[in-house]
């Protein structure tokens, strides 16, 4: 699954940490802006949901985790997702629908994965991944398999579901390396934090759980980065589970139906509506680690690479209601055969 | 013009002029007015009686029986009936049996935005009326009309019980009227949409409109099929469709739920147990696909009833 | 002799000798083996495999799903089948989805300790295999004896996708056999457990017992009632209830779940589907009352089917 | 609903505030002791849960919440029903399943209550009142009914739930005037704390929800009962929810049926195992304010009224499921008849 980073930085490995996380975000924003389009066009169905002004949050993840880690992402960490190895073509296909994507046009857009590499894919419940994160990793210990971390996302909003609290204490009881990053972008689809909790710091609530709390810039990579290696590392050595929340708003509407005209003006002239991608350009250009020259010649590759993906997609085949398979079950001998439509053959 | 969605919109906004016990709460349902709009400006007409909720299904349904039992009439809207599995406790365990158990009336109507429509996948796209019915203590309703939308929502709030309220999210803006009822058949009371004589199929929700669409297809074949729509499920107004069924001698239950149990098979044992005499031929069902609500448009199109799949089914039945 | 609760016991320590994948988790069932103790001296005999888990269903049924995924068999016990309810989204829209949706299989089994007691009252006695079987994704068992408690527990962990394991409550103490099973029908095969011409009776769980009491009252009668025993309800064995009802011509389907819906539900609208012409008298169904399960031995023992009532109704579909 | 209590404590009103405490968890306690011997007899169906060593903090609830507040008690709060105002009988009616209780032989044992007078009867589901309480005070604003404060009880276990969570979140944002009171008795049936949670104090969740936390030793009425009114006057004053923690240890089985022999030596040897009951009688006679003569003869007073109760409730009538209305609904018109058994009238 490294092939796409590979594409996206060819000297990865040489390339500055700081460069390759930008160059993500870059593919993130841009694949985004691309999704965004297409369901303008009518050519998406359902909805498109987007990271704009989160990307640098969200690639630290991506990039923190090593192989063999668990990743379950959340609605807006494309960047994220990309870093930690999945393919750009699965988040086209999935949008698509196309059968060749992991979700085989059965489940859309942000509702994708690829559990048997460790990448959990979302239902639609906010704070169900967080149990399902810790199972793996309950898993891991059984197998024997240690220095493993795993990670998830969620909302500020998300923080106010029953399966938040249940899973933090799970976790936190089993001393789990679980990674538990919320972003706080300032609302939970219209609902602004003062109708979402009340707590000075909703990291007031790792002492609750009885485990390590972080705070950071949303819209500053560097931080980002290093809070979560900071996070992770603690979390691999024994220090058990880590709550790492970051400030940040969200520059997009909840969904691209949405104009998000209820986001204040104050908030977005404020730190917290930065754009942590220009924020990151520009500390690329202050350090010299990359010319206005680099930036617009990563920036076309980008395009190239997500025209080609969009292009490749676009030609495969939908899925096929009459060679779909309509089972829900691993074990056909259990199949209820007569739970079937009678005009069924 | 008025839609469906308006007119859930304006049945929500007379119960809150005529009654100041009742109050909305829900998540992004004030001043945004919903995810659906369903809720359009009520926060500003009716100050302080529209109230944002923090996303916590189980704490809000619960605060709709604490304040229920204070004499309150809650209106819940659930973003998606789909996560009402996460407030499903406080439904069934506790506003459910709180009457039953106390004497102590607990009338709340919970709104779910349910059904499938194209893109919505697994999460966004459940028909639960047939899980909330098996529950002693609730109301089911599922208005398949902008007239139904508009008068069971309003008889819903004024029924001292829990209400399941199931607004099809396909309906909101497909369907239109061009005014408001003024009078309404009761809860509890199911119509005949279409009259026939040659078979019987009782539906509910947006698949009365597939089996109006599938009974059009059949009367160029010059068969007349009735066509029943539920609109409650629980109690379920078995003696209309019995009284149809000794008309027309057929019956095809049709549910965009999944195959096992659920209305459809509720239907179909009621008439086989007490109309058993009135049957010309096999009662039969016709369900969504067990499996999840898929994405694709390709896939949902199939894995739930349509009008052509209903015409194949009926015209099965009335060959045999 | 084995009891019901030992059998299970038994079939979870032979899962876990067998098989270094499978691990319980739950409520109390480590040192202390249980509210039930049914995972007795588990802990110690298997240590650090049998865990003691929070007040959190949502989390402990959320855990056996990523567990699953990494290759796990998790044996989740929920104190009693009630309170499924909090952890009801997880196994209905996590992992009864997740095969469907990525083709990885979901091996997780849910032990649901299920069914009315005397003095149980409404949230510790509910039969909610009617509820599960709904969904998409789910196998779901009610074992009525020794034998299945044991081999039908050894099969679910087997099986790989998740199932609700419906143990009944008032069998633990009640059922007794000589032996564990050697050999056993596999799951999704109803069973004859007793034969007759006159009348077919499609049952599981408690409600076997009781069916077969009433079969003997009837034999006194003269008449030969035969009895299956469903033993899976998703998937239900409907080739078997029907080779039945062709021999009888008659069905009563009887359930100690609520009467809206369910396994009764189910059973009477297939044969009705699909065994209308073997039919010689209406189908009927007995289900409890359509209110909560009261706590009341008095009010609880009217409240569901008993031997008494359903010989009563066995007697009503013969004279028909 | 007075009387109970001025039959159990003549003078009430002049005497002394602890002397009346001391009397309700007397009462509670033999009360509890009688339920007990009847279970242990085979007269009462189903299980018995008692108050054992948490008499002093759930009778400081009951007498620190005035007429008009809301109270929603939990399985271990015979004291505090008492002391708000719970008639005696509806503990021994809704034990033996009097159709004359509250509850009329439906539900029983601890869930019973009268919600028509604050009284809430709590559902099985550890948490779930605690929400339904916040409703009720919603309610009592909306009514316009200020100076009204809630009260709900709850193990420690009981807070591993997403119900405390959700609910806890959505009064702090309400800013309700919840008093919410977890027992930590450092066992939740078998399970230890250990395997319950991982904060040092569970009262550390007060900051992550924005409200006021208290600590206190349930073991020492006084304490409890000034640390309940310090939060009740707050929460009363406009302070929002009050989370108040007390330690002490469960001095009986989970239910009757349970031997309890998991509980540790140490805790029980412990500050921790101190009998609240004990410690009160001792604290009235070192202060003078009740002689050994009085604590028996209040002893002898609380026995007959008990027995007296029981002998009432055990010649009258148990539920007729002849003559019992078969519906859960209010509303006759939209009974379900079909749903009725076929051999039902
Ligand atoms: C349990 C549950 N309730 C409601 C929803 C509907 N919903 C989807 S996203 C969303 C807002 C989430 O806000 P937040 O957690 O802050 O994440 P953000 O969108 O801001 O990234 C809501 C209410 C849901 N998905 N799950
Ligand atoms: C949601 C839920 N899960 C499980 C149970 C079963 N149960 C009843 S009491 C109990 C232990 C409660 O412990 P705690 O909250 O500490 O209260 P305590 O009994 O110690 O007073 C459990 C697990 C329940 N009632 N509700
Ligand atoms: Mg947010
Ligand atoms: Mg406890």
């Amino acid at each position: 699954m490294l092939d796409s980073a590979l594409r996206v930085a060819p000297a990865a490995a040489a390339c500055d940490h700081l460069t390759t996380a930008y160059r993500w975000m870059l593919l993130a924003r841009l694949l985004e802006e691309k999704m965004a389009s297409l369901y303008r066009a009518g050519k998406i169905t359902g909805g498109v949901f987007v990271g704009r002004g989160q990307e640098a949050l969200s690639v630290s993840i991506g990039m923190t985790l090593q192989k063999g880690d668990i990743f379950a992402p959340l609605i807006r960490d494309q960047a994220g997702r990309l870093a930690f190895g999945e393919p750009l073509l699965d988040s086209v296909r999935t949008y698509l629908g196309s059968r060749l994507g992991p979700m085989r046009g059965r489940d859309g857009n942000v509702h994708r994965g690829r559990p048997r590499e460790g990448l959990l894919p979302m239902i639609s419940h906010l704070g169900a991944m967080i149990s399902a994160v810790c199972g793996t990793l309950i898993a891991r210990r059984f197998k024997g398999e240690g220095g493993v971390i795993g990670a998830t996302c969620l909302g500020e909003g998300g923080t106010s579901t029953g399966a938040f609290h249940e899973a933090m204490n799970l976790a936190a009881v089993e001393r789990l390396p679980l990674l538990m990053i919320v972003a706080n972008n300032q609302y939970a689809y219209s609902t602004p934090t003062e109708r979402q909790f009340a707590c000075a710091h909703l990291c007031d609530r790792a002492a609750g759980y009885g485990i390590a709390g972080h705070q950071v810039d949303g819209t500053d990579l560097e931080a980002c980065l290093k809070t979560l290696s900071i996070a992770a590392d603690q979390a691999r050595n024994g220090g058990g589970p880590q709550l790492i929340v970051a400030h940040l708003l969200r520059l997009a509407g909840h969904g691209e139906h949405d104009d998000a005209s209820y986001i204040s003006e104050e908030l977005k002239a404020s730190p917290l509506g930065r754009d942590c991608l220009d924020q990151a350009a520009a500390l690329l250009l202050e350090r010299g680690w990359a010319s206005q020259a680099d930036l617009s010649c990563w920036r076309d590759e980008a395009l190239q690479q997500i025209e080609e993906a969009v292009a490749t997609v676009q030609r495969e085949a939908p899925p096929d209601p009459n060679t779909e398979h309509w089972s829900a079950l691993a074990t056909e001998r259990l199949i209820d055969g007569h739970a079937l439509p009678p005009e069924a053959p | 013009m008025i839609t469906y969605l308006e007119a859930i919109r304006e049945a929500q906004a007379k119960a809150l002029a005529d009654d100041p016990r009742v109050y909305i709460y829900g998540q992004d349902i004030g001043a945004f007015g919903g995810a659906f709009k369903a809720t359009k400006n009520l926060a500003r007409e009716f100050p302080g009686r529209v109230l944002d909720a923090p996303i916590s299904e189980d704490a809000i349904l619960g605060s709709a029986v604490g304040a229920a039992i204070e004499g309150m009439r809650p209106i819940i809207e659930i973003q998606y009936a789909d996560f009402s599995t996460v407030g499903f406790n406080q439904i069934v365990n506790h506003a459910a049996t709180l009457y039953w158990r106390t004497g102590v009336p607990c009338p709340i109507t919970i709104r779910l935005p349910s059904g499938g429509t194209a893109g919505s996948g697994p999460f966004h796209s459940q028909s639960m009326e047939g899980l909330y019915a098996m529950y002693p203590g609730l109301i089911v309703m599922t208005p398949a009309t902008v007239e139904d939308a508009y008068s069971m929502l309003l008889e819903a709030v004024a029924i001292d019980d829990p209400v399941i309220f199931c607004e099809h999210k396909y309906l909101y803006y497909h369907l239109k009227a061009d005014r408001l009822p003024t009078e309404a058949l009761p809860a509890g009371k199911a119509r005949i949409a279409r009259m026939g004589r040659d078979l019987t199929v009782v539906t509910s929700g947006a698949m009365l409109h597939e089996c109006l669409a599938a009974a059009d297809e059949l009367a160029q074949e010059k068969y007349e099929v009735e066509v029943v729509d539920l609109r409650t499920v629980k109690p379920l107004d078995t003696d209309t469709i019995l009284a149809s069924v000794a008309r027309t001698g057929r019956l095809l239950a049709v549910g965009e739920a999944w195959p096992w149990g659920g209305v459809t098979a509720e239907v179909v044992a009621r008439v086989a147990a007490e109309g058993f005499a009135l049957l010309d031929a096999p009662p039969r069902r016709l369900n969504a696909k067990d499996t999840p609500v898929p994405y694709h448009p390709n896939l949902w199109g199939t894995h739930r009833p349509t009008a052509q799949t209903i015409a194949r089914a009926m015209r099965d039945l009335l060959r045999l």
